[in-house]
């Protein structure tokens, strides 16, 4: 709805307002890695390319665009006529090739400490450059060709090389600018330059942010909202509730230990809804280099957990529903995952990933089964009989910076033990750091299992593939005894490298499939859910905003207009099947062209 | 002058030759008549008991840690961090409001919020007592020692300047990063910047109290300075030193909730007041739900008035000025 | 004497506290005529009572204490029956004004003496500015300071305890009352400026024609300052009489026992005479004669019966049952008996 | 005079508080003998010293200059572990005001022998209470009421447990600062009396301080007269009463009030005035102007005192 | 006096010297995955090492010391890393800080206007209704946890006002319920300080000289004993205000209001030792000045404290 307090004359000024609890330290989007500061980015800088709300990618600064053979040279065509405003809108200069040069350069010079470096080194020598063994930026894969003509060469063939470009790393920067504003690049409105959908108006941390349209935007009419406000509030959990509701704000997160009471209110239930799921995939890891206090007796861990039958037993005892509850009590199935890697991420003509054919079955089947889980329970007893001692002692830390996770630790353990019995399993539930938890437990491996998550950086399956094999910081699943192949490397392994050597997309994707298919069925790790922000009151649409999992397209506000009340959750689930069905459509038809 | 004749004039004939003896003076007894009853304690404590309200609440505190001593092998009583699970649903019994079977409901997680508010006091008061009394020694025993010894005094000074203004935060966060939290960590937290304020507090007394006459005369008498303190110093302040302490529970207890809600506070599978409370204010907002907050607040608000209130009563009792 | 006319007179007063739930009496049924322009010692150990006499006279008393019973009159009005603020503002300081015992901490220590004394004159002197000004450092002059002017402006901590004495006796001047209470004036003071301070008192209270009461229990300053004598046991004035008869004619075996332990009466390497035991527990009744338990000379009487007030002459009054026609006669001891006579020695020369 | 034994010696003694600029020389150069037995006075007004040359005796206060004897060896300065102990135990202490110099949470009891725990001059429990016992009968408390707190007294049998607490110790010296100036005129007698017959029966040695010159001339064989830390005239108590010489001395001794009004109504009092004396130019001296008779003055005032002695005034 | 000053600044440098010291060495024993941020996880040993590094974080602490104090002698508190990224400490103290005056003078002026005569009041009435209405609001204060009545008095008063739940600098509105809300606490304590100081020096014997003078009950409150009981606030004041001005963190984080309630927890939590260093050089400096000025207050109500060779009148 239009501010009521409007006393703009038109009165048809659409604003949009909320409170926020994440502060962003900076506005160098170069920079940056955080969510919070991606959603600046998103909107004030266009990339060269974008999604429609479908997840396909469309022109945005770059009008057009070509591959070479092996996907290693990509020559982009710009739009001209795109310009860069000051924040008080007055135009500084013309958006051109240079400009994504030395975005880059910038990004890839190691003593800007640029927290996105690691994806912008997919170009050529980008990584030599980074490291200070070529000095030369010259000699890294990116080039002017003309004013409008941009081309970057890569360090490998990358067929999903167009996903990475919606990445901050990837963004423009006007080089004359960025070099006069040296090191305060980014620390306030005035000192970075805009191209995108908004211009900040006002950028006071951890009080208010205000973005207006920019009026020389080159794709203004899809900019439906004119101002957005954001608020700080560091309790926002606790009073947004309540401001949606007094009409100080146009959205708000729901916690979950208050949905019921919106649930149970006629008036507010009309006001929430779920909220998308996100592409952050969670799922319980269990430990093969477990590096514990010996009073949790890691070397019986060890022992249990190389035996497949106690896996598989864990595996099909985890109720993930009930764990679910705990944030989201109503749809609780809504949020639950089978695998590593979400749906909707990738797609071979249409068909799903999850639904290919090596992970169709693991897709469609709830893990959680208790006879079976019983019937492993029986079969690793017998196997490990005097080899492991009984019940095996099962650490399970949680960051106790998560209240949500706390409460989900205790759910799970009870549900397990009960289960399972005390005979067998003892779970210990430990509450670990809230600041620093990855590093003091997850990456030493000071747990048995933990609940644990991932994101994914490219268009490729591959990005969720890849935590799980050597050199990868979680469970190690390469410690597996049994599953060593002939070449010395695990066979998980050897699947993975497998699939990333193959280019034919539809090849390619079924090997990563069977890869990930192995790592659930041998019950190396437990999937569970994808990640969501649970309920929100909310008058955005949301499934008209751009769509896709890479970079920060989900944070653009461009297409998106401020509804006269917010979606309930009947609306939303009807808007959601509609959205599922037309983007399958969208995506077979662009998967033909 | 006419004031005084009259009665003279009268009594004369009242008067018995008999008594007009010498009476026979026992300079033994003569001794004795000066003694008075009156015991320092006797008398705070009946000066004490003369405050209806703080005896009521002494007694109501008495009760209460009576009470969340026993309070778990009761008959009917839940375990605090168990989650029931609704037949109906099989699901968790989520939200319940208070009734026949969950006394105070159930949390968002379905766990029997009367029994975990008990182990919340009981784990608010375990940390209260210790960090008061840890608070009180190391307090006591510094103060003791930088306002009696004048060598000292200097050093523990500036250590004292130094301490007092390094922010409390950083040494609170730092603990809990070198620590994990528990109990233990959150008492050895508060302790380490609790006993500050007691130092200095005894400290003051201590100077006030250490160039009286009777401790120079101990002093003739060759007592060491250890006793001095003990049996000179002390004494004097235990009427003090039990007011602190009873004003530095409900301090932890509050103190608790402040790092609990900067996130620095037992894990939420440890039940306290402090995260009883910081979960509970999240729901502030929706009255059906408002009572998972108010219980255990107005709890904590008996416990931490009471003692302040007896504190005070205490201290005021224990004022000789006060032993009217 | 008897041509003076009665200003104040304290009738059957019973003054008691409420103390630890029980009731402390500290003035048993005194009754006291104050005449215009004399000076009246009141002596007696400590605990005695005096203070609580006096204090009852300005409506000082401490919370716990009330007047159980009797009458203090002064000019028309019944003091005992004052009960607010306002009654009371009437009598202090205007009428009656006292001298604190410790000068030490009777000043405020943020105000300068000069305000201190200023605030007195304003009140009751109705003075303004200027003139208030000049007046209180005359008063300054008067209780002996120098450099009044310099003084005027300073505060009490950079005075010597016989200065702030002085002060205090100057803020009680200032109140131009018509009664002044010398509450143990000198207690705190050493020798030396002891006399001084006593000396100005004297002199100050002719200037202004004061009628005065002094505390104390050193029987020296009595000597120098009172024109009579009250002696107080136990809440009780026991004697009363003009100076020279309570000191040379003492009739009350306590005032004997008083006199008779003044160093000044001891000899050299012999014992001193001392009172033996304790004063009374004023929480108890007290039968009889206070000071029997104590007294050597005590008749079995004095164990039963309260004695009245005997009469030794026109102005001298005793209550002791020795000097009940049917009480035996007694002996002095030899020091007193020489002392007695020193006396009356003089009293012809003088 | 000559013969007797001295007890203990200040010599030269000097005490000053503070430092640098707010130096104050709280005692100045001063130098008497105790002989043993005898009882020395010390007269003189508030803050000219009295005390703090009793605390430096006691080694309570630091001493800046000089030395103090005691049997003829000094106790300031570095001592002896054994020498310490025993002065501790030789050396004891009266206060002056019997309320604040008593613990009162404690018991009279570990009041009493709190000493003698210091001193381990007992052998068993049993010992001590006996000691405890006989003390307290010794200064005429009942010995029942070494069960109580100090408050249950009056001020005169407070006093009297501050000194059973000195004479557990068994001292030979006993310092008595003001011991009775607290305490109204009817127990003071008490605990004159029992100071001399202390005396008499244990050849006790008292420093007597006192500013109430009636009492010190009651109960001293000696007196000092001292005047912003120093003596100004030591003599024999009787001859000082008789022949006071300096100018001091005589004011003091003239502002003693009497108990006998008509002699106090005519009284005269005699001002010092501290400006009468040329001590710049001429600076004073402390000497010997009859036999144990000792006065501060210069040459030319020992001149003109040395005739008014003679006169005899 | 000036000699007084001259020592009391420096002994303030020396300690103020080595809190910051202390500070600086404890915070290197934090864990450094916090100085990568959400980054961390995705940043390989390498790369973190490479960042650290250019950081200074590996240079020995004396090294790390020396930049600090080198930088710091030129008045350059140095910029933020991980709070907000490259932006100079100063800007970002500079930013809150007005807004902490504001409020905490205000708070604290509110709460002197309050509970300075709620005391007085307190102790004039001792024992009879007002004086138990206050001591029951200062328990209540005292014992019931900010936490949990802050929240209570947001949700309702607004309610029942129809006040802005939000700050808003522009809306007058919307600053009284923080700022009252803020005052609570130190207008009970106060009320609490002035009460007992009043009582105490009602006690003392200079009160019964001047009631025998005869002066007036409401005369001698306000002429003597106001005056007298303050001195000891006086002494405390400067701390207290300075103590207020630092902030509530429940407040301001319920109210939106941008001030520094929260900025050392963020800014610990957050590992980013340039702002936590800035931030304890001036808590430590605003305590340092504010024990010196509760002694100058001191010194200059009260007589007989001069600040001269003395130590300090604690
Ligand atoms: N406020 C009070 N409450 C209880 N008892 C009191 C109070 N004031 C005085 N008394 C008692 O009354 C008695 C007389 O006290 P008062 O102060 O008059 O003695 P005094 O003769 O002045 O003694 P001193 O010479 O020590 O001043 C004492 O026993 C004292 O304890
Ligand atoms: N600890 C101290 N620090 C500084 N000055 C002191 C100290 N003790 C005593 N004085 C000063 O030394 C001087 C002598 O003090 P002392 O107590 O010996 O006097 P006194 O003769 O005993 O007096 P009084 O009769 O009042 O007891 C006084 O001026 C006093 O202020
Ligand atoms: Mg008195
Ligand atoms: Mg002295």
């Amino acid at each position: 709805a239009c501010s009521e307090k409007g006393d703009e004359s038109s009165g048809k000024v659409s604003e949009y307002r909320t409170v926020y609890s994440g502060e962003i330290k900076t506005l160098n989007y170069l920079k940056t890695a955080e969510a919070n500061e991606f959603a600046m980015s998103a909107n004030i800088i266009d990339g060269l390319i974008e999604y429609n709300q479908y997840g396909i990618v469309q022109p945005s600064l770059a009008e057009s665009w070509s591959s070479n053979e092996d996907n290693t040279v990509w020559t982009f065509k710009l739009r001209e006529d795109v310009k860069w405003v000051t924040s008080d809108g007055k135009e500084y200069a013309d958006v051109v090739a240079q400009d994504f040069v030395d975005g880059l350069n910038y990004v890839l010079d190691a003593k800007n400490e640029s927290s996105t470096a690691w994806i912008a080194t997919v170009v050529k020598n980008g990584d030599a450059f980074y490291n200070g063994e070529i000095t030369d930026f010259s000699q890294v894969g990116v080039k002017a060709v003309d004013e409008y003509t941009l081309e970057y060469t890569l360090e490998n063939p990358t067929p999903y090389f167009l996903s990475m470009l919606n990445y901050v790393c990837f963004f423009p920067v006007n080089g004359e600018f960025l070099a006069e504003k040296g090191e305060s690049f980014g620390t306030t409105k005035e000192n970075v330059l805009y191209n995108g959908a908004y211009v900040l108006d006002k950028f006071e941390p951890q009080n208010e942010r205000v973005l207006v349209k920019n009026d020389t935007y080159w794709d203004k009419e899809n900019v439906f909202i004119d101002r957005i406000r954001y608020k700080y509030n560091k309790e926002a959990g606790t009073v947004a509730p309540e401001l949606f509701l007094r009409g100080e704000v146009d959205s708000a997160s729901i916690p979950t230990s208050v949905i019921d009471e919106w649930f149970n209110d006629e008036e507010k239930k009309a006001q929430v809804r779920q909220s998308q799921n996100n592409f952050y995939t969670y799922f319980y890891a269990l430990n093969f280099d477990p590096q514990f206090d010996a009073q949790y007796e890691p070397e019986n861990w060890k022992v249990a957990v190389n035996n497949k039958n106690f896996r598989k037993s864990l595996y099909h005892a985890l109720d993930r529903v009930s764990a679910m509850l705990t944030t989201e009590p109503y749809n609780p199935e809504d949020m639950l995952n089978n695998t590593i890697t979400p749906k909707n991420f990738v797609d071979v003509e249409g068909v799903d990933y999850t639904q290919l054919e090596p992970l169709k079955n693991v897709t469609n089947t709830d893990s959680f089964n208790k006879d079976l889980a019983l019937e492993f329970k029986e079969k690793a007893m017998t196997e490990l009989q005097g080899k492991a001692t009984f019940p095996v002692k099962v650490l399970m830390p949680y960051n106790s910076g998560s209240p949500d996770w706390a409460n989900r630790s205790q759910v799970v353990e009870q549900q397990l033990e009960t289960l399972l019995g005390a005979d067998y399993i003892d779970i210990i539930v430990e509450a670990g750091p809230s600041t620093g938890f990855l590093q003091e437990v997850r990456r030493p491996g000071k747990y048995a299992l933990l609940e644990a998550n991932w994101g994914p950086d490219y268009a490729d399956p591959a990005s969720y593939t890849d935590p799980f094999t050597e050199g990868g910081t979680y469970n190690k699943p390469e410690l597996a005894e049994g599953y060593t192949e002939s070449n010395g490397k695990s066979k998980y392994q050897n699947m993975v490298d497998a699939a990333k050597a193959e280019m034919d997309l539809a090849k390619r994707y079924e090997l990563f499939a069977q890869a990930e298919a192995f790592l659930i069925e041998e019950a190396f790790v437990i999937p569970y859910a994808v990640g969501g922000t649970g309920y929100i009151a909310s008058k955005l649409n949301p499934f008209e905003a751009q769509y896709s999992p890479f970079g920060v397209t989900l944070e653009k506000f461009k297409g998106q207009k401020v509804l006269e009340k917010p979606m309930s959750n009947e609306e939303y689930k009807e808007a959601l099947a509609k959205w599922e069905q037309e983007r399958a459509e969208a995506l077979a038809e662009a998967g033909e062209q | 002058m006419g004031l005084y004749s009259e009665e003279i004039t009268n009594i004369s004939e009242k008067s018995n030759e008999k008594l007009f003896e010498f009476a026979v003076v026992d300079e033994k007894k003569a001794e004795e008549t000066g003694y008075s009853n009156y015991s320092y304690w006797r008398s705070t404590w009946k000066s004490f008991l003369k405050n209806r309200l703080a005896v009521f609440l002494l007694i109501l505190v008495c009760t209460i840690v009576a009470f969340v001593i026993i309070q778990p092998y009761l008959p009917y009583q839940k375990s605090p961090t168990e989650i029931y699970i609704d037949e109906q649903t099989s699901s968790q019994a989520r939200n319940i409001a208070p009734n026949s079977e969950f006394w105070f409901g159930t949390n968002s997680i379905g766990q029997d919020l009367w029994s975990r508010i008990w182990a919340g006091t009981r784990t608010s008061l375990f940390i209260g007592f210790v960090v008061a009394l840890v608070e009180v020694i190391v307090g006591i025993t510094i103060g003791a020692l930088w306002g009696f010894s004048r060598k000292l005094e200097t050093p523990i000074t500036q250590a004292y300047n130094i301490v007092e203004n390094i922010p409390t935060t950083i040494v609170l966060i730092l603990m809990s990063y070198i620590l994990r939290p528990s109990i233990s960590t959150i008492i050895i937290a508060m302790c380490i910047t609790g006993w500050v304020e007691m130092a200095r507090f005894i400290r003051n007394q201590i100077v006030i109290l250490r160039d009286r006459e009777y401790n120079l005369a101990s002093k003739c008498l060759g007592t060491p300075s250890y006793r001095i303190i003990l049996k000179n110093l002390l004494p004097y302040l235990i009427s003090v030193i039990m007011l602190r302490m009873s004003l530095a529970i409900p301090f932890a207890i509050g103190a608790e909730v402040f790092l609990t809600y900067i996130g620095l506070g037992l894990p939420i599978s440890e039940p306290s007041l402090g995260n009883l409370i910081n979960e509970g204010r999240v729901l502030m907002m929706s009255p059906d739900l408002r009572y998972q907050l108010i219980f255990p607040s107005i709890v904590l608000s008996i416990i931490t008035i009471s003692f302040y209130i007896i504190g005070n009563a205490f201290a005021d009792a224990a004022d000789p000025k006060n032993h009217v | 004497m008897q041509s003076k006319s009665r200003i104040l007179s304290i009738q059957n007063l019973i003054i008691q506290f409420k103390l630890r739930g029980q009731v402390l009496t500290a003035i048993r049924d005194i009754s006291l005529d104050l005449y215009k322009g004399e000076s009246l010692a009141i002596v007696g150990e400590s605990g005695s009572g005096k203070s609580v006499l006096v204090k009852s006279i300005i409506g000082l008393l401490e919370k716990n204490g009330s007047v159980a019973q009797g009458r203090i009159l002064y000019k028309e009005d019944d003091l005992t029956k004052f009960e607010t603020e306002k009654d009371w503002l009437k009598i202090r300081g205007k009428e009656i004004a006292m001298v604190t015992q410790d000068p030490m901490t009777s000043l405020n220590p943020l105000k300068t003496i000069g305000k201190q004394i200023e605030e007195c004159v304003v009140l009751h002197q109705k003075l303004k500015g200027k003139e208030a000004y000049q007046r209180t450092l005359q008063l300054l002059k008067d209780v002996g300071i120098h450099d009044v002017e310099k003084r005027y402006k300073q505060y009490p901590h950079e005075f010597s305890g016989g200065m702030r004495q002085r002060i205090v006796i100057a803020i009680a001047i200032a109140c131009n009352p018509k009664i002044l209470i010398c509450d143990e004036p000198t207690t705190a003071l050493d020798v030396t400026i002891q006399a001084q301070i006593l000396q100005l008192l004297k002199n100050l209270q002719q200037k202004y024609g004061l009628t005065t009461i002094y505390i104390t229990h050193d029987l020296g300053v009595v000597a120098k300052v009172a024109d009579r004598i009250a002696v107080m046991y136990a809440g009780d004035i026991i004697e009363v009489g003009q100076t020279h008869e309570v000191f040379f004619n003492g009739k009350h075996p306590y005032t004997w026992a008083l006199l008779s332990s003044l160093p000044q009466l001891g000899a050299k390497g012999e014992e001193l005479y001392s009172i033996k035991g304790t004063p009374p527990n004023l929480f108890k009744e007290i039968k009889g004669d206070a000071f029997a338990p104590r007294n050597p000379y005590a008749l079995k009487i004095d164990f039963e019966e309260r004695p009245p007030f005997f009469k030794v002459s026109e102005t001298h009054f005793a209550k002791t049952w020795l000097l009940h026609p049917n009480a035996p006669k007694v002996e002095l001891p030899q020091n007193l008996q020489a002392f007695f006579e020193e006396g009356r020695r003089f009293a012809h020369e003088y | 005079m000559s013969t007797k034994e001295v007890l203990l010696e200040v010599k030269n003694l000097e005490v000053a508080f503070g430092k640098g600029k707010s130096k104050f020389q709280a005692i100045d150069q001063v130098s008497f003998q105790i002989y043993k037995g005898e009882t020395f006075g010390l007269v003189g007004e508030s803050g000219s010293g009295k005390t703090t040359i009793g605390r430096s005796i006691m080694r309570i206060n630091e001493v800046t200059g000089g030395e103090i004897l005691f049997h003829g060896k000094p106790i300031n300065g570095k001592i002896s572990k054994d020498w310490d102990r025993e002065i501790t135990q030789k050396i004891q202490m009266i206060f002056q005001d019997p309320m604040a110099s008593l613990n009162e949470r404690a018991k009279v009891d570990y009041i009493i022998s709190e000493g003698l725990m210091n001193t381990k001059h007992y052998k068993n429990e049993e010992e001590k209470q006996k000691k405890v016992h006989d003390a307290l009968l010794e200064v005429g408390l009942l010995p029942e009421f070494a069960s109580r707190f100090p408050h249950e007294f009056s001020g005169g049998q407070r006093q009297r447990i501050g000194i059973a607490r000195a004479l557990i110790m068994e001292p030979e010296f006993i310092i008595a600062d003001e011991p009775i100036s607290a305490l109204d005129v009817s127990i003071r007698a008490q605990v004159l009396n029992l100071l001399s017959n202390l005396q008499k029966q244990k050849g006790l040695t008292y420093l007597f301080i006192a500013h109430d010159l009636s009492i010190v001339r009651f109960i001293t064989d000696r007196t000092a007269v001292i005047y912003k830390g120093k003596i100004v005239e030591l003599a024999e108590t009787e001859k000082l009463f008789a022949n006071p010489i300096h100018p001091y001395t005589r004011a003091l001794i003239s502002a003693v009030p009497e108990p006998n009004p008509y002699k106090e109504r005519e009284k005269v009092m005699e001002v010092y005035d501290p400006t009468q004396h040329h001590y710049d130019s001429n600076p004073p001296s402390f000497v010997e102007i009859e036999e144990g008779h000792f006065v501060l003055a210069n040459e030319e005032e020992l001149e003109r005192y040395r005739t008014t002695l003679k006169i005899g005034v | 006096m000036l000699w007084y000053l001259g020592k009391r600044l420096l002994q303030s440098v020396v300690t103020l010297f080595i809190i910051v010291t202390i500070v600086f060495s404890l915070l290197r024993l934090m864990p450094e995955e916090g100085y990568l941020g959400a980054a961390a996880e995705k940043m390989t040993p390498e790369q973190q090492e490479v960042y650290l590094t250019n950081l200074g974080l590996r240079d020995p602490l004396i090294v790390q010391l020396g930049h600090f104090y080198g930088d710091l002698l030129q008045g350059d508190l140095g910029t933020s890393v991980t709070y907000r990224t490259d932006v100079p400490v100063k800007t970002i103290i500079a930013e809150k800080i007005m807004y902490s005056i504001l409020f905490g003078l205000g708070a604290v002026a509110l709460s002197l206007l309050v509970g300075v005569p709620l005391g007085i009041l307190m102790a004039q009435m001792k024992g009879r209704w007002l004086d138990r209405l206050g001591t029951g609001y200062i328990v209540f204060v005292v014992a019931v946890p900010a936490a949990v009545y802050y929240i209570f008095i947001q949700m309702y008063v607004t309610d029942l006002f129809n006040l802005p739940m939000l700050f808003d600098e522009y809306n007058p509105v919307s600053w009284l319920l923080p700022l009252t809300s803020m005052a609570l606490a130190p207008t009970a304590s106060y009320a609490m300080w002035m009460r007992r100081y009043m009582v105490d020096e009602l006690n003392k014997d200079y009160i019964k000289l001047a009631r025998a003078k005869g002066v007036k009950e409401r005369t001698l409150m306000f002429k003597h004993v106001m005056r007298n009981a303050f001195i000891p606030m006086a002494q405390y004041l400067p701390a207290t205000i300075l103590f207020t001005i630092t902030g509530s963190i429940y407040i301001e984080s319920l109210y939106s209001i941008p001030g520094m309630g929260g900025l050392l927890v963020d800014a610990i939590q957050r590992q980013d030792n340039s702002v936590v260093q800035g931030l304890v050089l001036i808590f430590s400096s605003l305590g340092i000045i504010g024990l010196f000025l509760g002694d100058l207050a001191m010194a200059l109500v009260d007589p007989r404290i001069k600040l001269g060779k003395g130590e300090s009148v604690r």
